[in-house]
């Protein structure tokens, strides 16, 4: 067995171990050591693709989870360590891996006080992301989840802007009022998973097997569909994020767009929507007509939008609606076109954050105003800038094609949804909306006369600048000629996944059932509670009245 | 008429609600922790009268016993707070110590 | 239980009552203190009908004779202060407080007095009517003898053979309280009142909260540079 | 050539591939080394580029003549191929449908990809010359192949995925290129515009390719040409969603919707009503750029698409007629409009939506192979009048368009500009035998025929309508081309311009902002309406003047070099004769073109004749009249007068003469229908959104929650009597619960028994009623808290039903009650007409009695055991179970127990608990356990 996830998980942490013995003093030390750990991590998370002791490439074909570890934790409880990857996760960690020593570097830049807290905070945000993707234990998961949040917490609320301490408590308090609901909902499928099987376990895959009433779903569903809603964030939950990320740092800015709000998505795909199939499968249409109003109302909010970082924010609104289309539309390619498109965001976003904190750093601020003509003085940022809107605008070629492509057209002909054409067809003119308030913004900013003093001698990229996105930019041309490489790993998770939800969504009983455990062989007794003969005696209680 | 446990534990309620209605509407600290000691001293009276219908040890009364040394503390403790309140305030009306409120 | 028990029951009871009344609802401390006492001397009295001899002494010595004496210790120490101030203040819960302690009293007296479970006077020893009580707890071993009920030697006997630990901490707690009755009783020194005079005109001054001075001496200038 | 070349093994496909590639490296290695490179190697990388895919272009086309004749009969199948590699798939319905990297050349990708790389290897060599003095000059040539490789992406790719790239990508390019001087405000937004609005073309072809391929399963476009008969009338497009919301669906064919949605993308692209409105801003970019892109090959692609996709638009007759009135209307509309400006580029421009408007014509009305003709033919002229007027204004040093009322008298400083200028405008103004000629006559004629009814489907009158405004446009088009020409190029020079520049200080630094307010205040006496536009952007034509091209070399206008003259003729020569490959079929000429394109231009369904020799030549005669007349007109106005009959008619019609200037006011209205709501939706939206969306969710429960602490802070008032009565309240609950007794009645099934239990308390006392009779049966006692009763014993006269209403899930149970006859949930039973009305006294449907379930059943099929049975009435112990019309219905029983519970205060508390058995019979076999969990339990 593999410890590789575990590693994932610990590299970071022991980094941020180390960091905590580190003299404040010694900076140079801190940056690099903290971006070398973050540079170790993506390495080890290259295994992940490449076997190095087979030296073959890891097939993601196998059924089930691969990588797994499963150590019990609160014995008592049913809590137990239990990490495991598949398709669908695998790109998300990878995009993690990569996208945070980048942020991290960029932030070097700007980021001149508590560098020693700053580098924690980061290392900390990782081992919680990573934690979040890896966990295949509800428990464990909710711990990672809530991990995730007090490093961001405190880079927005710290290093941010103006009103950091104001975009901070927002940010925090709308993650934890989900989060808390989430709680609640997890107790309440343990408990019923223990009545059912005689036993307690947070085992996301043991508690997919269990089978809940109609009405108990839809509570259930609503409650981690809350939590994940805000964390996407979809219409009318996503106010949190414009203020958070105008306030937050470039660093912080890029996590939280490229990471943090696919873990909301990542969390209805791996979590609410297998555990409730039945509610999920039912509200699909209503959560994908937020879906369409997030995509069209969030391309409306962006267009007026002054401030550039405000717009962006706005444009993920938008193309979240797209994501969350995609995982609802319930086909194998709609799904997989939404994983992809969370990865492109993630990429298109990340890069466009990190270019607008180029031109904040020169000019202190982002009032679109303030700009204009600055083609003639910043060629090179001009190009790279173009070529990250054409992503974000989704031109075919570049990354932000394919997922959203993937997503309309398979969303268009879901044989599963009700009224699934109508919601690509209202979603498709976010494609026009996207050319308008992006091409609004480079309008802006790029062309005319530099009518500004303070414009005319801005320096151009710099050499660092310049290392730091072009392994983006790289990445929104392979995504986009060549998706296959993105697209055939997750395929095989995907399609069971697509398999299983189908299957399952007419599977409500009016009491908890429990399916039979595919995995475990025939005869095993460390399954008794199946055993239909001699279950605990409450499970035979009879049905009580009045 | 005979005398039943039910007459010393009825006695015992009442004493205790008369301690309990004093320290409720006094505002005086001194008669409301003279309330305590009634309240207190209602207990160890049920304490020691279900000791009596069973007899086999002395479990009640060494509870009334103990009782009285936490009284004898606490009242020891509390009038010192009433002198430190008085040297504060010039007062021993319990609303006058409202400080901690909102 | 005989007459005459009877009799002191009620007797000692009605005096206790009005005893108890009288002190929540005398006007001066003073009067309320002495209306403890004499429900203190009365309950003594009712714990010598239930068989608890020690503890009717105990109550004696350290009711009557410690802590009533401290109470009007203080009330002389505190002077005419200690005179209650009528006031309307708080008055509706107050009177909420009171009424809803009332009516819970009434129903739970009415509820005891109406429930009379066989309790068989307890006059005789071995041989009587309830012999077996006497002699065995739970286990069937008897730790009190007959006729030493609540005496002196049976009580200390078992207090130290089953209750030491009790007891022991019981002594701990009084310690606790002397030491802290002194130390909260004794008040501040006049330089410590000075001082702290000092700093409450400061923190009026201005409107930031003065650092403490040990915090000050903790900071460490923040690397970065 | 050799026959030799193309049989050696190679596989031709490859050379597809390369095609794009070669012009895509082309513009990577521009636009990653261009500015380090001189002017000779960047041009050298983009026109060899350019001319290399030409080459393999026209290598490709031969080997395709070549495997169409060598194929004989089937050799309309004919085509080449190339897969690179699979893209990526998406979902139709539950199939996956892969979508490949995938070129082909079939006929009609073969003409487009030799027009573009042909007329665009012109246009580079012009370009050039023509840009020398940009200093951008690498970026316009990156630009340039960039858009060529899209370009051949749009034509060569088989499915319509890949296709879209290109779509796309030209969509891009045309940004970028009339952005080419983003100094200029007005450029830059005209760019944006044309970018937008191709957008909403964009999504007009998404929306009509999801149709199409979710009716044909695939994105090739010969699965769907293939599939498109089934898109006929019979299949109904559910609007709303699903195919089976039927309540939702409009009885609309799904060609009419697709073809209607992917012309929405065509009207985008090719620049017809209502989105043509970004092509005459589009002028703003480079010359070239114009001849190209907006004149010769991307506007075009619109008609390709049709073209290509038109098997499924003749499903559409609807569709079709609509193209065709839009076709037309734009021609006319356009036509109108170019017949009084007075900006070289703009008239030309003008020219061009007409001209696409009569292409869109053509194809609406079914003549595809004509539609595309004139798509060929435009492709010379067009570009060569672009051209040529690039020349002119190089000439005359007009710098991003020329104002033809300061022109005048060219043809003697620049003879060969002239000539070919003068061709050209012969052929768009249709004048007999040039290439315009043939193909103008082909549409017509097209028209005409429709319009005689021979298209069954086909509203007959929209194809005379669509006629008449045709020749009125072609009319109008021969006339202010002509208009154009004379006042171009005849007469004497009347232009100051070559002065004003020699006097000018040499080629400003700042291209765009120097020399702009000298021209602009020329135009502003000229052109009055123009100043008032500026601020839509649309008007982008004067104010400015660049000093790329200012060669410093003034004086009187000049004839351009030979790399600016030598494209133009070659076009020219191709405008004269191009046209002969499409000789009218009615008149039993060769019709090369035609024949070429039949395995791609679909037939119109159920038309088998064709047009008449004298339905031909009367169209012919009208067409060649148009022409002559449009020329005649102009040249009485223009070279026998001096214009004063139009300036008289301007006089007199003041207000038509503003409105056509104004392009009939088009870009205001959609300003003001368009843009003005969307800009109010979008502050609306902004606004909403930090007052409704996070005041409702961010701010509301912000302020609840600061509301709620205050009212609990105020409880906190520091005295501790308001503590005490807040204790008390606890009390109070606490004292009333103890006083009463709380039985908590619990059951078990225990095989046949059932077992209660009730709470223990202190001195509580119990006495119970378990066997369903009246009346306690135990007395007060304290020790029986727990009590046992026996099912067979108790059960007899209540029960219930347990019914399995759907399949797959767990029964649900309907309890009978007392007096109660039957009770069902209708969800679960779709009728109950299997079982006896209860009227007149008869016994009930279902009843319990004697400990048993009794069913009477109408004719229902009742399969008990597995046997069916004709019993009237079935009985059926509990445990017992019966089929009935397919619904498992199993008898079960009903125990109840009650317990009374008293404590010392002699308080007495009742309660009831009733226990349904499933399967209490010993013979039974318990089922599963964990289907029905103690619901209080488990909730």
């Amino acid at each position: 067995m593999s410890h590789i996830l575990t590693l994932l998980v610990a590299v970071p942490m022991l980094g941020a171990l180390a960091i905590l013995f580190m003299p404040r003093q010694n900076v140079k030390l801190l940056r690099n050591f903290s971006v070398g750990i973050m540079l170790v991590e993506f390495v080890v998370s290259l295994a992940l693709l490449w076997d190095p002791t087979t030296q073959t490439r890891v097939s993601y074909a196998a059924s089930g989870f691969m990588f797994v570890e499963n150590y019990s934790w609160v014995e008592s409880l049913g809590i137990s360590y239990k990490v495991g990857i598949d398709g669908i996760s695998l790109w998300l960690i990878l995009l993690t891996t990569a996208l945070t020593p980048i942020a991290l570097f960029a932030s070097w830049q700007s980021i001149d006080t508590k560098i020693k807290e700053f580098a924690l905070a980061f290392l900390l945000l990782e081992v919680g992301m990573l934690g979040a993707f890896v966990a295949l234990d509800l428990f464990l998961f909710y711990v990672f989840w809530e991990l995730m949040l007090v490093p961001m917490y405190l880079i927005i609320g710290i290093w941010g802007g103006k009103d950091r301490v104001y975009a901070a408590v927002k940010f925090f308090i709308y993650t934890m009022v989900g989060s808390v609901l989430m709680l609640i909902a997890i107790l309440y499928i343990v408990a019923q998973y223990k009545g059912v099987s005689g036993h307690y376990s947070f085992d996301i895959v043991q508690l997919t097997r269990l089978s809940l009433p109609r009405t108990s779903q839809f509570i259930l569903f609503a409650a981690f569909g809350l939590a994940f809603a805000i964390k996407v964030p979809m219409f009318p939950f996503h106010t949190w994020l414009p203020d958070a990320h105008v306030q937050a740092p470039t660093g912080g800015s890029v996590i939280l767009a490229a990471v943090l709000l696919k873990l909301g998505c990542y969390g209805f795909l791996r979590f609410a929507m297998p555990l409730f199939p039945v509610a999920a499968f039912e509200s699909a249409p209503t959560l994908a007509v937020f879906a369409v109003i997030g995509i069209i109302y969030g391309a409306f909010c962006a267009w007026r939008q002054q401030d550039v970082k405000k717009l962006v924010a706005y444009s993920s609104v938008s193309h979240l609606g797209f994501v969350m289309l995609g995982l609802f539309s319930g086909t194998t390619q709609g799904i997989s076109g939404a994983i992809l498109q969370m990865v492109s965001h993630g990429i298109s976003t990340g890069a466009l954050f990190l270019l607008v904190g180029v031109i904040y750093e020169r000019r202190h601020t982002r009032d679109l105003d303030a700009f204009g003509g600055l083609a003639k003085v910043m060629p090179i940022y001009t190009v790279l800038f173009i070529i990250v809107t054409m992503s974000s605008i989704g031109l075919p070629g570049t990354n932000g094609f394919i997922g959203e492509f993937m997503i309309l057209s398979s969303t268009f002909s879901s044989p599963v949804m009700p009224f699934a054409r109508s919601f690509a067809l209202f979603a498709a003119t976010g494609v026009i909306l996207a050319a308008v308030y992006m091409l609004h913004a480079v309008l802006k900013m790029f062309w005319g006369p530099v009518s500004k003093k303070e414009n005319e001698h801005l320096p151009d990229l710099t050499r660092r600048e310049a290392y730091v996105l072009a392994p983006l930019i790289l990445f929104v041309f392979w995504i986009g000629l060549f998706p296959n490489t993105f697209l055939k790993p997750m395929e095989p998770a995907v399609e069971r996944y697509v398999a299983a939800y189908v299957a399952r969504h007419t599977e409500a009983s009016d009491v908890a059932t429990l399916s039979p455990d595919p995995a475990a062989p025939p005869g095993s007794g460390e399954h008794a509670e199946n055993a239909p003969t001699d279950g605990p005696p409450e499970a035979r209680a009879a049905r009580g009245a009045q | 008429m005979d005398i039943t446990l039910g007459h010393y534990l009825g006695l015992s309620a009442i004493i205790f609600g008369i301690g309990a209605i004093g320290f409720l509407t006094r505002r005086n600290i001194l008669i409301q922790l003279m309330s305590i000691e009634l309240m207190l001293n209602s207990v160890n009276l049920t304490l020691i009268a279900f000791n009596r219908w069973n007899p086999g040890n002395h479990a009640g009364q060494m509870f009334a016993f103990f009782v009285i040394a936490v009284a004898a503390a606490e009242a020891a403790v509390g009038l010192a707070i009433v002198i430190a309140l008085y040297r504060l305030k010039k007062s021993v009306q319990s609303d006058h110590a409202d400080s901690l409120k909102h | 239980m005989s007459n005459a028990g009877t009799t002191i029951f009620i007797l000692f009871a009605v005096i206790a009552l009005f005893a108890a009344a009288f002190t929540v609802t005398a006007k001066s401390a003073i009067r309320a203190a002495v209306g403890l006492l004499a429900h203190i001397i009365s309950l003594a009295a009712l714990y010598l009908t239930l068989h608890a001899h020690l503890l009717a002494t105990l109550q004696l010595i350290v009711y009557a004779g410690a802590v009533v004496v401290l109470f009007i210790f203080v009330i002389m120490l505190i002077g005419p202060v200690s005179e209650d101030k009528g006031t309307d203040r708080g008055l509706v819960s107050r009177a909420l407080g009171a009424g809803a302690m009332a009516i819970v009293t009434a129903a739970i007296a009415f509820n005891i007095w109406s429930f009379a479970p066989d309790a068989p006077a307890i006059t005789s020893c071995p041989g009587g009517a309830n012999a077996e009580r006497w002699t065995t707890n739970e286990q069937g071993v008897a730790s009190v003898t007959c006729g030493e009920f609540g005496g002196v030697r049976s009580f200390g006997l078992e207090l130290y053979r089953e209750a030491g630990l009790p007891f022991e901490l019981i002594s701990i707690l009084l310690l606790v309280a002397i030491i802290g009755a002194i130390a909260i009783g004794r008040g501040r020194s006049n330089e410590e009142v000075e001082a702290l005079k000092a700093r409450k005109a400061a923190r009026l001054a201005s409107p930031v909260v003065a650092p403490e001075p040990v915090v000050e001496t903790e900071s460490q200038p923040v690397g970065g540079e | 050539m050799h026959s030799d070349f193309f049989s050696f093994g190679f596989d031709p496909g490859r050379l597809l591939l390369w095609i794009v590639l070669l012009p895509l490296f082309g513009s990577i290695i521009n636009g990653l080394a261009g500015k380090f490179a001189s002017r000779k190697m960047v041009s050298a990388v983009a026109v060899g580029s350019v001319a290399l895919a030409f080459g393999l272009a026209i290598a490709c086309f031969v080997k395709l003549t070549m495997l169409r004749h060598a194929a004989g009969e089937e050799g309309e199948h004919a085509r080449i191929l190339y897969t690179a590699y699979e893209w990526f798939s998406v979902s139709v319905g539950n199939v996956n449908v892969p979508i490949f990297v995938r070129f082909v050349m079939d006929p009609l990708s073969g003409v487009m990809a030799l027009v573009i790389t042909g007329i665009g290897l012109l246009i580079h060599i012009y370009a050039t010359s023509y840009m020398s003095e940009e200093p951008a000059y690498y970026r316009f040539f990156c630009y340039l192949n960039l858009f060529m490789a899209s370009m051949l992406i749009l034509v060569l790719s088989s499915n319509m995925a890949l296709m879209f790239v290109g779509w796309e990508g030209v969509g891009l390019c045309s940004y970028l290129l009339i952005g080419f001087w983003w100094e200029n405000p007005t450029y830059a937004a005209a760019g944006k515009k044309a970018f937008v609005v191709n957008r909403i073309g964009d999504f007009g072809v998404l929306i009509g390719m999801f149709l199409l391929v979710y009716a044909t399963q695939s994105f090739e476009f010969d699965a769907i040409r293939h599939g498109a008969a089934n898109l006929s009338g019979a299949t109904e497009l559910a609007i709303g969603g699903m195919a089976q919301a039927d309540h939702h669906s409009i009885n609309v064919s799904m060609a009419t919707v697709a073809c209607l949605f992917l012309f929405l993308g065509c009207a985008g692209k090719s620049a017809q009503i209502p989105l043509y409105v970004w092509l005459p801003d589009a002028m703003a970019g480079p010359t070239p750029v114009s001849a190209l892109i907006h004149a010769a090959t991307m506007v075009t692609a619109g008609v390709y698409l049709i073209v290509r996709l038109s098997p499924v638009f003749v499903m559409s007759p609807v569709a079709m007629s609509v193209i065709a009135i839009i076709g037309a209307s734009t021609a006319l509309l356009a036509a109108t409009i170019a017949l009084v400006q007075n900006q070289m580029k703009k008239i030309l421009a003008y020219s061009t939506v007409s001209q696409l408007g009569f292409m869109f014509a053509a194809v609406g009305v079914g003549a595809f192979s004509g539609g595309f003709f004139h798509v060929f033919t435009h492709a010379f002229f067009k570009a060569c009048l672009f051209l040529g007027a690039g020349s002119v204004m190089h000439a005359v040093h007009a710098h991003g368009d020329a104002d033809i009322r300061e022109l005048g008298g060219m043809k003697k400083f620049m003879p060969r500009t002239r000539m070919t200028f003068l061709i050209s405008c012969l052929a768009i103004a249709g004048f007999p035998l040039t290439s315009g000629f043939f193909s103008k006559d082909d549409i017509l004629l097209g028209a005409a025929f429709v319009g005689t009814g021979a298209w069954a489907d086909y509203p007959s009158w929209v194809g005379w309508l669509v006629l008449v405004m045709l020749v009125i446009a072609a009319t109008m088009t021969a006339f202010y081309m002509f208009r154009l020409y004379f006042l171009t190029f005849e007469g004497d020079f009347r232009g100051a311009h070559g002065e004003q520049h020699a006097a000018a200080p040499p080629a400003p630094s700042h291209p765009g902002v120097e020399g702009a307010a000298e021209t602009h205040a020329l135009e502003a006496s000229t052109d009055a309406h123009a100043v008032a536009h500026d601020a839509h952007g649309h008007d982008a034509h004067d104010d400015h003047a660049h000093g790329h091209d200012a060669h410093g070399h003034g004086g009187l206008p000049h004839e351009s070099n030979g790399a600016i003259t030598w494209p133009l003729m070659i076009l020219a020569f191709g405008a004269l004769a191009v046209g002969f490959l499409g000789l009218p079929h009615w008149a039993h000429l060769p019709n090369i073109w035609e024949h070429w394109l039949e395995p791609v231009s679909a037939r119109l369904p159920g038309v088998e004749t064709e047009a008449s020799a004298g339905l031909g030549g009367t169209m012919m005669l009208i067409g060649t009249l148009a022409g002559l007349t449009g020329i005649a007109i102009a040249y009485r106005w223009y070279m026998m007068q001096a214009g004063e009959t139009p300036a008289a008619l301007a006089a007199r019609f003041p207000r038509l003469q503003a409105f056509l200037m104004d392009k009939w006011r088009v870009d205001e209205l959609y300003a003001r229908i368009i843009i003005k709501p969307a800009e109010w939706l979008s502050n609306f939206s902004s606004e909403f959104d930090k007052v409704a969306v996070d005041g409702g969710l961010t701010k509301l429960p912000a302020f609840a929650a600061q509301a709620g602490s205050w009212a609990f802070t105020r409880l906190q008032n520091g005295l501790v009597y308001s503590y005490g009565a807040v204790m008390v309240a606890g009390i109070v609950a606490i004292t009333f619960w103890y006083l009463i007794p709380h039985p908590n009645l619990q059951s078990a099934v225990q095989g046949a028994d059932v077992k209660y239990v009730a709470a223990t308390g202190y001195g509580y006392e119990y006495r119970w009623d378990v066997d369903l009779e009246p009346g306690f049966e135990t007395n007060w006692d304290t020790n029986t808290h727990e009590m046992t009763a026996s099912f067979e014993r108790a059960a007899r006269n209540r029960g219930a039903a347990v019914m399995n209403g759907r399949p797959g899930s767990p029964p649900p149970v309907i309890q009978l009650r007392h007096g109660e006859l039957y009770a069902f949930n209708p969800r679960d039973f779709a009728t109950t007409e299997w079982m006896k009305p209860n009227t007149d006294g008869t016994p009930p449907a279902m009843t319990w009695q004697d400990g048993k379930l009794l069913i009477r059943v109408n004719d229902a099929e009742v399969r008990q055991d597995g046997l069916p049975t004709t019993t009237p009435t079935i009985s059926l112990a509990p445990g017992e179970s019966v089929t009935i019309g397919g619904r498992l219905i199993r008898a079960a029983g009903v125990m109840r127990g009650t317990v009374e519970v008293r404590n010392v205060f002699g308080y007495v508390s009742r309660e009831s608990v009733e226990v349904t058995i499933e399967n209490a019979m010993p013979q039974a076999a318990p089922r599963g356990a964990e289907a029905h969990a103690d619901l209080r339990g488990g909730l």
